[in-house]
C-alpha cells in the first residue's frame, strides 16, 4: 500500500512542483506574485481539451498550441500590469492579478462553459500500467508522463537559467535589481519574461494535468495554492527547492489520506503553508537573511 | 431648510417607486399572461442545476404556449441567478415576489440557497415547486405553499439502501463529498443503511479538488465493502472509477442522482471497462438518448442550441408538467390558493419522465426513482423502476 | 443655498458626527420605506460597510493583505447564531460575545503570522481562512456542517424581521463608523499609515510595529465579527458557502472600489458592489469577467477608488492629510531618484 | 552618550562589520565617514536595532541595547534620519513630524475609539510641538503639503523635524547632505551645529560631502571594510595616510 501511495504522491507532487516552478520564476526576478497562474493552468487543459477532444488533433499537436496561447496571455498579463510590476506596488500588483484570476476563469466560463460541466481530455499515451514487484508498485503510464514531463521541464528551466543570456539576465536582476539596471540588463525584458514564462510552465502543468482529472473553469484556485505551498515550502527562491516543496506535499496529502483520514487530506496542505510560513520563513532550503522588522 | 426639503423629495420618490402598482387582482396574472419567476445558479460552477433545468421548464412553457397556453393565459418565466449562494437566493426571492411580483416560484437548485429563502417564500405564501434542490429539510416538515418534485435526499437514501439490501449486500463503503449536498445525502444515507442492517466498512470523502484517489481507493479495497456508493459529482466519482480501475479494484459501484447520465459518465471516467458495474439512480425514467426523449431533445436543442442538453432538462419538464397540470386544474379563476389547493390536490399525475406518478398530498411529488447503466454497447438502460417498500 | 458651503466643509474637516449621524437617520427613513427586497440589499450594503471599514483599517490604512476576513466574517455569524440555537442566549449577549470572540480569535490566529509580511502574510492568513472553512464543514456536531443551519432573526418595536436587523446593523454601523473614523485621525491611525508607508522608518520613530500590526488585525476582525453576527440574524440561515474566497474576493472589490484607507470608501465601496451584482444577476455569465475588469480598472486607473472624487467634491480644494491622501501602498513619484534603497 | 564595542555583523558570508568600536559622547557631533560598501549604514543599522550584530555590545547611556528592538531603541531617545529620504507618502508633512511623537501617547485605544477630551488635547498639543519644531527647520509654510509632494531636500529637513520633535538624547543622520546644492550644505551644517547647541543632542553623522563633515563635526571616526581605521578631530584623520589611502584617495586635496 505505502509503494502505491507513494507513487502517486510524487506523481501529484511533481505538478505541484511545476506550479511551484511558475511561482518562484515570477518571486525570483520581479517579486511578484500572481494569482491568475492556477486559471492560466486550466486554461493549459482546456485549450488541450480543445485541440484534442473538439478539434480531433493529437496530444503532440496540443502542446504547442498550449505553450502558444500561454506566451499570448502572459505577453498580454504584462502589458496590463506592467506599470504596477515594481516594490512599491506589490500589494496593488496581487490585487490585480485577482482581478486577472477572474477575467481568465471567466473567459473559460464563456468559452466552454455551456458544452458540460466536466471535461475528460484522453491520456497523453494508452497502455497498461507498469507494474513491478510483484504488483508491490504499480505505475500508471499517465503519471510517468506527468513526472516525465514536469522533471524535464525543471531540467529545461536548470538549463535556461544556467547557460542562457536571459537566463542569466533574470538571475541577476533577482539577485540585485538596482546593480543590474546600472549594468545596462534590460529589465523590461526581464520582467516580461519572468510573467511569460511563469504562465507557460503553468499551462504545461495543466497539459500534463488534465488526462489524470477532469477539467473544469474553477479547477485553478486550489491548484494554486498549493503550488504556492510547495513554493514556500521550498523556500520560494529555489527552483529545485520549489519541486522538492511540491513533492513533499503530494506525499503528505497521500500519506495523510491514507494512514489518518480522507477528510483530514484537504486540511494537510493549510497546516503545512501556515507552519512552513512560521517555522521556516525562509524555507527548507531558502538561505536568505531577514530583517528583524 | 433647502437640504431638508430635498431629503423629504428624496424620501417621497423612493416611496413611490416602492409601493408596488396594484394594476391586477391576483399578483402575476393577468387575462393573457401568467408570470413564474425561477431562482438558480444561472453562471458560476453549479450552473448546470440551476440553468439547464430552467431550460427544460421554458421549453415546456414554450411547448404549452404555443398550443395556446393555460385557460387562454401564456406562461412566462422570469429568470433570476442566485449563484448558488444563500445571500443570493433571499435576494432572488425577494426580487421575484417583490420586484418581478410573480404568480409563483418553480426553482431553486442549491440546497443551502433554498433553505436560506425558505422562510421569505414561507411568510409570503407565494406557491412554490422546487425542481433541482435535494434537501428533505426544504419540503418537510409539510408547509402549505412549498412543493418539491424533485427527488428528495431521503427518499434517494432510502431507495438505495434498499436496492443494495435486495442486492443481498451486507458491507458497503461510502465515498462522499464534503459540500452541501453531499453531507445532506451522507447524513441521510448512514440511517438508511442501518435500518437495512447493512453495515458501513468504510467512509472516505474524495473533494471536488482532488485529483487523485489511490489512498481512498486502497482503503475501500482493504475494507471487504461489497459495495460502494459514490455521494459525489461526476468529477470526484470519476476519479474514483479511474482509480479504481488502475489499482485493479472491482466491486458494484451504486452512483447518484447528480450523475444521472452513465454514458456521458462513462465518457468522462474514459477508462474503458471502467464503469461496467456502475449503477446510477434517476429521477427521469428515460435517459436523453432514448426514444422516448427524442421530440424534447429536437426541441431543446433548438431553442438552447448553445447550451449541451442534459438530464437536468428533463427535471425542469417534470416540474413544468406538474405546474402546468395544477394550473389546468386551478382553473380560469386563477388565485395562489387556488393553485396550492391544485398542486395539493394531485394525484397519480403520469408525466413524460418521472419514474413514477406524481403525488403531491405529502408535497413531496415523485416518489419512485429508476435505476440506469450503461450498456456494453454504449446506451443507456433503465434497469429498474422503484418506489419505496 | 440655506446651508453655507462654508460649513460643510468645515463639519467634514472637524470629523464632526453630525453628518453621518444626519445621513444614517435620512438612510433609516427612506429604508423603512422600502420594499423587502430593496431593504434586503440596503441591509446588506450596510452591513459590509462595517466589514469593509474594518478591512480598510488593515488593507487600506496598514497596508496589509488579509485574506481571512471571508472567514471572521463566518466566524462572527456562526458565533452568533449557535449560541442562539444550541444555548438559547438572547441576541445582543451572543452578538457581543461573537465580536468579542472574533477579535481575540482572529488575534490569536495572526499573531504567529504577524512576523510576516506583504504576500506571506496574506497567502498564512489564506491558509487560516481556509482552514476555518474546512472545521466549518467538518465540526458538524456543533456547526451542522456543509448543509448549514436556520438561524433566528430578530424583532424590535414591534418591526418586521429585516426592518428589525435592518436598524440594528444600521445604529452599530454608523456608531462603528464614527469610532473607527475618530481612531484613524489620532496618533494609532498615523501608526497603521506609517507601517504601511515605512515600517523601518516607523520603527526607528519609536512605532511598535508588532503591536500596530495587532491593533489593525484586531480591530478588523472585531468589524468582521459584529459583521458576520449581524449577517446572521439578516439572513436567518448560517451556512459554510456565504463565507468563502469569492466573498472574500467580494470583499476586497468592494474596498477598492470605494476607496482604499478613506473612510468613505468604505460606505460607498459596498453599495456600488452589491448594486452592480443585483444589475447582473440575469447577466449570462459576465459576471466575472466584469469584477475582474473592475477590479483591473481602478488599481490600474483610479487606484484611489472613488472616494477621493467625492471629497473633492463635498469639500472642495483640500489638501491631501490622513483622510484623503493616497492609500493604495504605492508612493506618489518622489521628486528625486530613489534608487539608493536602505543598504542591508 | 553611545558606546560601540566589538561589533561584527556578517551575512553569510559577507563580512560587513568586524570588530568596529568608538563611541560617542555627550553633546558631541560625530563624523562617521569611509568608502561605499565600509559598513557605515550597517554600523548604523546595528546601532537602532535594525540588525542584530553577531558579536558586540552596543550601550546607549550605559544601558545595553544590543538586542533591543528598533522601537525601543528609538524610545529610549535615539533617533535617525535615513539615507533615502523616508516620509510617509499618505501623510502630511505636519502628521509625519507628529509620527516622532507617537511613542507617548497620553491616551490608550478606548480613548481614540471614543476621542476623549484629552485625547483631543494631547493630539492638539502634539500638532502644537510638531509646528513648533517645523518651524524652528524653516519648514512651517509645508506643514500641510502631502509628505511626497516635497522636494529631495525639503523632505530631508522635515525627517531630521521627525526625529528631532521628542527630542531624542541621541541623534543618528545618514548622509543628510545627499542631492543637496553646495550652500544648502552649508545651511545644513549650521543647523546641526545649532541641534547640539539648543537640545543638547549628541550627533553621529555620517556622510560623504566632506564640505558638511569640517563644517559640523568636533570628531571624526573613518571606516574601512567593516573595520574602525582612525578616530580623531577631521584635520588629523584627514591626514592619516592610510585614510587618504583607502577613501579620500589622491584627488582629495587637489579638490578641496
Amino acid at each position: 500500500m505505502l509503494s502505491v501511495l507513494l507513487a502517486s504522491g510524487v506523481a501529484n507532487g511533481l505538478l505541484y512542483g511545476l506550479v511551484a516552478l511558475g511561482v518562484v520564476v515570477l518571486a525570483k526576478a520581479a517579486n511578484a506574485f500572481n494569482f491568475s497562474q492556477g486559471d492560466v493552468m486550466a486554461l493549459g487543459g482546456f485549450v488541450s481539451y480543445a485541440v484534442i477532444v473538439t478539434m480531433g488533433y493529437g496530444s503532440v499537436a496540443a502542446l504547442p498550441i498550449v505553450v502558444i496561447v500561454a506566451l499570448f496571455v502572459g505577453v498580454l498579463s504584462y502589458l496590463l500590469l506592467r506599470p504596477l510590476m515594481d516594490a512599491q506596488h506589490a500589494v496593488a500588483l496581487l490585487t490585480a492579478t485577482i482581478g486577472l484570476s477572474f477575467l481568465v476563469k471567466g473567459t473559460i466560463r464563456l468559452i466552454w462553459g455551456r458544452q458540460g460541466d466536466y471535461f475528460a481530455v484522453p491520456p497523453l499515451v494508452s497502455g497498461p500500467p507498469i507494474i513491478l514487484f510483484d504488483g508491490a508498485v504499480i505505475i500508471p503510464l499517465q503519471h510517468l508522463v506527468m513526472s516525465g514531463g514536469a522533471v524535464l521541464m525543471l531540467a529545461l528551466f536548470a538549463l535556461f537559467f544556467r547557460f542562457t543570456r536571459l537566463g542569466l539576465f533574470m538571475r541577476s536582476v533577482a539577485d540585485n535589481p538596482r546593480a543590474a539596471r546600472i549594468v545596462g540588463i534590460p529589465t523590461e525584458l526581464v520582467l516580461c519574461s519572468a510573467m511569460v514564462l511563469s504562465l507557460v510552465v503553468s499551462a504545461v502543468a495543466g497539459f500534463l494535468l488534465a488526462p489524470a482529472t477532469l477539467i473544469f473553469p474553477d479547477m485553478g484556485f486550489s491548484l494554486f495554492l498549493k503550488g504556492f505551498a510547495a513554493a514556500i515550502i521550498g523556500g520560494m527562491m529555489s527552483l529545485p527547492g520549489a519541486v522538492i516543496g511540491g513533492v513533499l506535499l503530494g506525499v503528505t496529502e497521500v500519506l495523510v489520506s491514507g494512514y489518518i483520514s480522507s477528510t483530514a487530506q484537504e486540511l494537510s496542505a493549510f497546516v503545512l503553508i501556515f507552519v512552513a510560513l512560521i517555522f521556516f520563513p525562509r524555507g527548507l532550503f531558502g538561505g536568505r537573511s531577514s530583517r528583524s522588522v | 431648510m433647502k437640504l431638508f426639503s430635498q431629503i423629504v423629495g428624496v424620501m417621497l420618490m423612493t416611496t413611490a417607486l416602492a409601493v408596488p402598482a396594484f394594476a391586477q387582482d391576483v399578483q402575476g396574472v393577468s387575462d393573457t399572461s401568467i408570470k413564474i419567476g425561477t431562482f438558480g445558479p444561472i453562471t458560476g460552477a453549479n450552473y448546470a442545476f440551476g440553468r439547464l433545468t430552467m431550460n427544460g421548464l421554458e421549453t415546456l412553457f414554450a411547448d404549452v404556449n404555443a398550443a395556446g397556453g393555460v385557460n387562454g393565459r401564456t406562461l412566462e418565466l422570469v429568470r433570476v441567478d442566485d449563484q448558488c449562494d444563500p445571500a443570493g437566493a433571499i435576494a432572488a426571492v425577494r426580487k421575484l415576489i417583490f420586484d418581478d411580483q410573480v404568480f409563483a416560484i418553480i426553482g431553486g437548485s442549491c440546497s443551502n440557497g433554498v433553505m436560506a429563502a425558505k422562510e421569505d417564500i414561507e411568510q409570503s405564501g407565494i406557491p412554490f415547486v422546487n425542481f433541482a434542490a435535494a434537501s428533505n429539510n426544504i419540503s418537510a416538515p409539510e408547509i402549505e405553499n412549498i412543493f418539491t418534485s424533485m427527488l428528495t435526499s431521503n427518499l434517494e437514501s432510502a431507495l438505495q439502501a434498499q436496492y443494495l439490501s435486495d442486492l443481498g449486500v451486507k458491507r458497503v463503503a461510502v465515498v462522499a463529498q464534503h459540500d452541501a449536498w453531499g453531507s445532506d445525502r451522507h447524513k441521510t444515507l448512514l440511517p438508511a443503511l442501518a435500518e437495512k442492517g447493512i453495515e458501513v466498512a468504510v467512509d472516505e470523502e474524495l473533494s471536488m479538488e482532488a485529483n487523485d484517489a489511490t489512498a481512498q481507493v486502497l482503503r475501500v479495497q482493504g475494507s471487504g465493502a461489497e459495495a460502494v456508493v459514490l455521494l459525489s459529482y461526476p468529477k470526484p466519482a470519476s476519479i474514483f472509477l479511474r482509480d479504481a480501475a488502475r489499482l485493479g479494484f472491482t466491486s458494484s459501484f451504486i452512483g447518484t442522482s447528480v450523475i444521472p447520465d452513465p454514458v456521458a459518465f462513462d465518457e468522462q471516467v474514459a477508462v474503458p471497462g471502467a464503469t461496467d458495474n456502475f449503477v446510477t439512480i434517476s429521477p427521469s425514467r428515460y435517459a436523453l438518448d432514448s426514444a422516448e426523449a427524442a421530440e424534447w431533445l429536437e426541441k431543446l436543442t433548438t431553442k438552447f442550441p448553445d447550451d449541451e442538453p442534459h438530464t437536468y432538462n428533463l427535471y425542469g419538464i417534470t416540474a413544468g408538467q406538474l405546474t402546468v397540470a395544477a394550473l389546468e386544474q386551478a382553473g380560469a379563476d386563477l388565485t395562489q390558493a387556488s393553485f396550492i389547493a391544485a398542486l395539493e390536490a394531485t394525484s397519480g399525475l403520469e408525466t413524460t419522465f418521472a419514474p413514477g406518478p406524481l403525488n403531491c398530498e405529502t408535497h413531496q411529488c415523485l416518489q419512485a426513482a429508476a435505476w440506469i447503466k450503461r450498456t456494453p454497447e454504449g446506451k443507456t438502460e433503465v434497469v429498474g423502476l422503484s418506489t419505496l417498500d | 443655498m440655506a446651508v453655507p458651503v462654508q460649513s460643510i466643509r468645515s463639519a467634514w474637516r472637524s470629523g464632526s458626527w453630525v453628518y453621518p449621524v444626519a445621513i444614517a437617520v435620512v438612510v433609516a427613513l427612506i429604508g423603512m420605506t422600502l420594499n423587502p427586497y430593496l431593504l434586503f440589499l440596503l441591509t446588506r450594503v450596510v452591513i459590509f460597510s462595517m466589514l469593509v471599514a474594518g478591512l480598510n483599517v488593515l488593507m487600506g490604512y496598514s497596508g496589509l493583505l488579509s485574506f481571512a476576513h471571508a472567514a471572521l466574517f463566518g466566524i462572527g455569524a456562526y458565533v452568533t447564531g449557535l449560541m442562539q440555537v444550541h444555548l438559547g442566549v438572547p441576541y445582543p449577549v451572543a452578538l457581543l460575545t461573537a465580536t468579542v470572540g472574533v477579535t481575540g480569535a482572529g488575534t490569536l490566529l495572526v499573531l504567529p503570522a504577524l512576523r510576516l509580511s506583504g504576500i506571506h502574510l496574506a497567502i498564512a492568513t489564506l491558509a487560516v481562512a481556509q482552514a476555518v472553512h474546512w472545521v466549518l464543514i467538518n465540526w458538524s456536531a456543533v456547526t451542522f456542517g456543509a448543509g448549514g443551519f436556520r438561524a433566528p432573526s430578530i424583532a424590535i418595536f414591534g418591526l418586521n424581521a429585516t426592518q428589525s436587523i435592518f436598524l440594528t446593523s444600521l445604529v452599530l454601523t454608523t456608531i462603528g463608523y464614527l469610532m473607527v473614523r475618530q481612531l484613524v485621525r489620532t496618533s494609532f491611525g498615523r501608526k497603521f499609515v506609517a507601517i504601511r508607508d515605512n515600517s523601518v522608518a516607523a520603527a526607528a520613530n519609536g512605532v511598535n510595529v508588532t503591536a500596530t500590526k495587532t491593533i489593525a488585525f484586531a480591530l478588523s476582525a472585531g468589524c468582521a465579527g459584529l459583521a458576520g453576527g449581524l449577517y446572521s440574524a439578516l439572513l436567518g440561515f448560517v451556512a459554510p458557502e456565504s463565507f468563502n474566497l469569492e466573498q472574500m474576493i467580494l470583499m476586497k472589490v468592494m474596498a477598492v472600489v470605494g476607496g482604499l484607507g478613506t473612510m468613505l470608501g468604505s460606505m460607498i465601496g459596498p453599495a456600488l458592489v452589491i448594486f452592480l451584482q443585483e444589475q447582473l444577476r440575469d447577466s449570462q455569465g459576465w459576471l466575472e469577467i466584469i469584477f475582474g475588469a473592475v477590479l483591473i480598472g481602478f488599481v490600474l486607473f483610479l487606484p484611489k477608488g472613488i472616494a477621493p472624487l467625492i471629497y473633492r467634491v463635498l469639500a472642495g480644494k483640500r489638501t491631501e492629510t490622513v483622510e484623503t491622501g493616497p492609500r493604495t501602498g504605492q508612493k506618489v513619484g518622489l521628486s528625486a531618484p530613489t534608487d539608493r534603497a536602505v543598504e542591508n | 552618550m553611545l558606546d560601540i564595542r566589538n561589533v561584527s555583523l556578517s551575512f553569510g558570508a559577507l563580512k560587513v562589520l568586524n570588530n568596529a568600536s568608538f563611541s560617542l559622547g555627550k553633546g558631541e557631533v560625530l563624523g562617521l565617514i569611509g568608502p561605499n560598501g565600509a559598513g557605515k549604514t550597517s554600523m548604523m543599522n546595528v546601532i537602532t536595532g535594525i540588525h542584530r550584530p553577531q558579536t558586540g555590545e552596543i550601550r546607549l547611556g550605559g544601558i545595553d541595547i544590543t538586542t533591543s528592538k528598533p522601537h525601543e531603541i528609538a524610545e529610549r531617545g535615539l533617533r535617525r534620519t535615513f539615507q533615502t529620504s523616508l516620509l510617509c507618502s499618505g501623510m502630511s508633512v505636519v502628521e509625519n513630524v507628529m509620527l516622532g511623537l507617537e511613542p507617548q501617547p497620553a491616551y490608550g485605544f478606548w480613548g481614540a475609539l471614543v476621542g476623549s477630551p484629552k485625547v483631543r488635547q494631547w493630539e492638539e498639543e502634539a500638532r502644537q510641538k510638531s509646528m513648533e519644531m517645523l518651524d524652528w527647520m524653516g519648514m512651517a509654510a509645508f506643514a500641510d503639503r502631502p509628505g511626497s509632494s516635497l522636494s529631495f531636500g525639503q523632505q530631508r529637513l522635515v525627517e531630521i523635524a521627525r526625529a528631532l520633535v521628542s527630542r531624542p538624547s541621541v541623534l543618528l543622520l545618514d548622509e543628510p547632505a545627499v542631492g543637496l546644492t553646495a550652500p544648502r550644505v552649508d545651511e545644513l551644517a549650521e543647523k546641526i551645529v545649532s541641534i547640539r547647541t539648543e537640545f543638547g543632542t549628541s550627533i553621529l553623522l555620517i556622510e560623504h560631502v566632506m564640505q558638511l563633515v569640517f563644517a559640523a563635526c568636533s570628531r571624526v571616526v573613518v571606516m574601512n571594510a567593516g573595520e574602525v581605521i582612525a578616530d580623531g578631530d577631521p584635520k588629523t584623520v584627514t591626514a592619516d595616510p592610510r585614510v587618504v589611502e583607502s577613501y579620500l584617495g589622491r584627488g582629495y586635496y587637489a579638490e578641496s
